[in-house]
């Protein structure tokens, strides 16, 4: 199965742009279905980025974040061909993550 | 304790840990004995925070202590959103020692969207989309030296983003 | 650029709304409860105007549940409702099949030139 | 610029030869009217542009439509029409042997008149018919599955001018005219034609949405919506077109509707493939 994370790192100079997008429904918990039942809250909580042994960024996340979540930063270092690894962790547990290189 | 001061759920959290754990040997972490690092982990969630109703009280859960407005945060959000369900915003700031952001939407039945962990060498910047019910007060919080400071800006709201 | 405040003013069909409103308030009005088989011959007909209007692929949405509101109430007993409803869904019916033999002619007229 | 662009597409309109015996149906005339009206319109923005939709049409929209497009959210809809337009059929076949150009960059061809069955035959007919000619059950029209493969090959044509021909043969002059009556015909309890909103009013806000011009509205299709938070194909922007002004849909594919589609491609002849677009 094809990995629910999305991540475009690029290097520039002295950094490295990060822009994320994961596929998750995030619902909200407000939300009611066809037959008039509330869907429980389904988000993502904690979104980790790593670089070369340091977390470089943390995300923590409420039921407003929109589904299929984007996500950009940027940090000092990096360097083309580096490891990014991004992490992510729901409230019913389910988790993924993904190694990627940066360009 | 997280940095944070929350306090959290500890029978949720549990559970949580332990389906992680499961969700990691599945993801084939057995093959690292010594894991370099951990991979994203919901006990870092500031589940109280996330409960909160307004703005004092999120910030206050969040960080212990409230904001004062500054034109060194920089918030970029829609006058107009094209849907609420999907609102692009983005924060910067160019204040030093920068280690958290914050974005808080008033009128969300939930006052805090998201928060940021912000380390050093990572710049105080981050871009997202969030989900808002109705024309609402957004909130930017940055925190910096042991400091917050906010910019606040109205974004309208035609076509909620809740209502599904 | 180029933008207007105003919605688009709907162009009511105002008699077909006239002629719903006088069914429906005509029967609130009336003294003597409709009878199951007043329903029966109220929905046949609805029915039949739709069925019209589904010939000529030109229904209204309106119309489906205007029947299906008739139904409910007469599940219910209430046929005084159930009776105003179908007669409801009727005019709607009709409206959308003069509605749409009135623009088989009508439409060139809209064309870009 | 414009004027190349304008020659470009009267060259492809010049493959059109009226009906002769029915002065009534003459799509290069249609076709210069719906320009002239729409350029004249909105003076001020490029031809291109008019894909774009209601993005074309506000600066505050369109900004936010920018910086979705850093990653659009319909990544993930169109990697998965990638994979399913890789992966083979039972018999071990695979869409690309259906297709022109083994199915990439075709997208601006659809919909064609097809001179064997004389019906308007749509991209997500086109795919359909593949299905079964190799044995497999057709996709649902309205579903998320037929919106990701048309997404994918959409995206494999962006930047491509749409290319529709009218062919000379008096079924396919039908179909364009029946198109024509469709677009312009008003329907539903509001009693709005789809030219009520996408000719009279594109920029005009309708309730809180602000409309899309009819000129290259097809180029864009399919369609992420935010209000969906999902792809949406053709014929699901086309039904929900209809209920929103509380009218009937017609089933998906149904010949109205692709007609209607036959004629706006035709319309937007020479603009560019936007699609996979993205919409509020």
């Amino acid at each position: 199965m094809a990995s629910t994370i999305r991540v475009r790192a690029i290097a520039s100079g002295d950094t490295t742009e990060v822009q994320s997008l994961i596929q998750h429904p995030m619902d909200s918990g407000f939300v009611k279905d066809a037959k008039g039942e509330v869907i429980p809250p389904h988000h993502i909580e904690v979104v980790q980025f790593e670089h070369g042994g340091k977390t470089v960024f943390t995300a923590l996340w409420g039921p407003a974040v929109s589904k299929d979540p984007y996500l950009k930063f940027s940090f000092k270092g990096g360097k083309k061909g580096d490891d990014l690894k991004v992490s992510w962790v729901d409230n019913k547990g389910a988790s993924d993550s993904l190694t990627a290189k940066i360009q | 304790m997280n940095e944070f001061g929350g306090v959290p759920d500890r029978g949720r959290r549990i559970i949580l840990k332990s389906a992680v754990a499961g969700g990691l040997v599945g993801l084939g972490f057995g093959s690292f004995p010594f894991p370099a690092f951990a991979n994203a982990d919901a006990k870092d969630w500031p589940a109280d925070a996330f409960k909160q109703k307004s703005e004092a009280d999120a910030l206050k859960t969040l960080y212990g202590k409230s904001a004062e407005a500054s034109d060194k945060v920089n918030l970029d959000a829609p006058e107009i959103a094209e849907n609420g369900a999907v609102v692009p915003i983005a924060i910067t700031s160019t204040l030093p020692n920068v280690t958290g952001i914050a974005i808080l939407v008033l009128e969300n039945p939930f006052t805090l969207a998201a928060a940021y962990k912000i380390p050093e060498g990572t710049q105080a910047a981050a871009a997202s989309r969030l989900k808002m019910a109705k024309t609402t007060k957004v909130v930017a919080v940055v925190e910096s030296g042991g400091k917050l400071y906010s910019a606040t800006k109205e974004v309208k709201v035609t076509v909620g983003g809740c209502g599904g | 650029m180029n933008r207007t405040k105003g919605a688009i003013r709907m162009r009511a069909r105002a008699l077909i709304h006239v002629a719903v409103f006088l069914s429906v308030g005509a029967l609130a009005t009336s003294a003597l409860a409709a009878s199951a088989d007043d329903f029966k011959m109220a929905l046949a007909k609805a029915e039949a105007a739709n069925k019209q209007a589904a010939d000529i692929k030109n229904q209204w949405t309106t119309t489906g549940q205007a029947i299906a509101a008739a139904k409910k109430a007469a599940d219910a007993g209430k046929f005084d409702e159930a009776v105003a409803h179908a007669q409801q869904a009727e005019a709607l019916a009709n409206g959308s099949v003069a509605q749409a033999k009135e623009q088989e002619k009508l439409w060139p007229d809209a064309v870009i030139r | 610029m414009l004027r190349k662009v304008l020659f470009a597409v009267a060259l492809v309109a010049g493959t059109v030869q009226p009906l002769l015996a029915d002065n009534a149906v003459n799509p290069q005339a249609d076709f210069k009217a719906f320009r002239k009206y729409f350029t004249e319109r909105f003076p001020k923005l490029p031809l291109n542009d008019f894909v774009n939709g209601p993005y074309s049409m506000d600066e505050g929209l369109r900004k936010q439509w920018q910086a979705k497009e850093e990653f659009p959210p319909y990544d993930f809809a169109l990697d998965k029409g990638k994979e399913m337009f890789a992966k083979p059929f039972k018999n071990g076949k695979t869409y690309a042997d259906c297709f022109p150009n083994k199915g990439i960059g075709v997208r601006q061809m659809y919909p064609m008149f097809d001179a064997k069955s004389g019906e308007v035959i749509t991209l997500d007919i086109a795919i359909n018919e593949c299905r079964q000619v190799n044995g497999e059950a057709p996709l649902d029209y309205l579903k998320d599955d037929m919106a990701s493969l048309t997404a994918y090959m959409a995206f494999t044509s962006r930047g491509k001018p749409m290319d529709i021909k009218i062919l000379n043969d008096p079924r396919a002059l039908a179909a364009y005219k029946k198109g024509e009556e469709y677009f312009y015909t008003r329907r539903g309890q509001f009693n709005m034609s789809c030219a009520s909103c996408h000719v009279q009013n594109p920029g005009n806000h309708i309730r809180t949405e602000m409309l899309a011009p009819a000129l290259g509205i097809m180029n864009a299709l399919p369609i992420y919506r935010s209000e969906w938070g999902s792809m949406g194909s053709t014929s699901r922007r086309l039904t929900t077109c209809n209920s929103q002004i509380r009218g009937v849909p017609l089933k998906p594919e149904a010949e109205e509707y692709r007609d209607v589609e036959y004629f706006l491609s035709y319309m937007a002849n020479g603009l560019p493939i936007s699609g996979p677009g993205a919409r509020p």
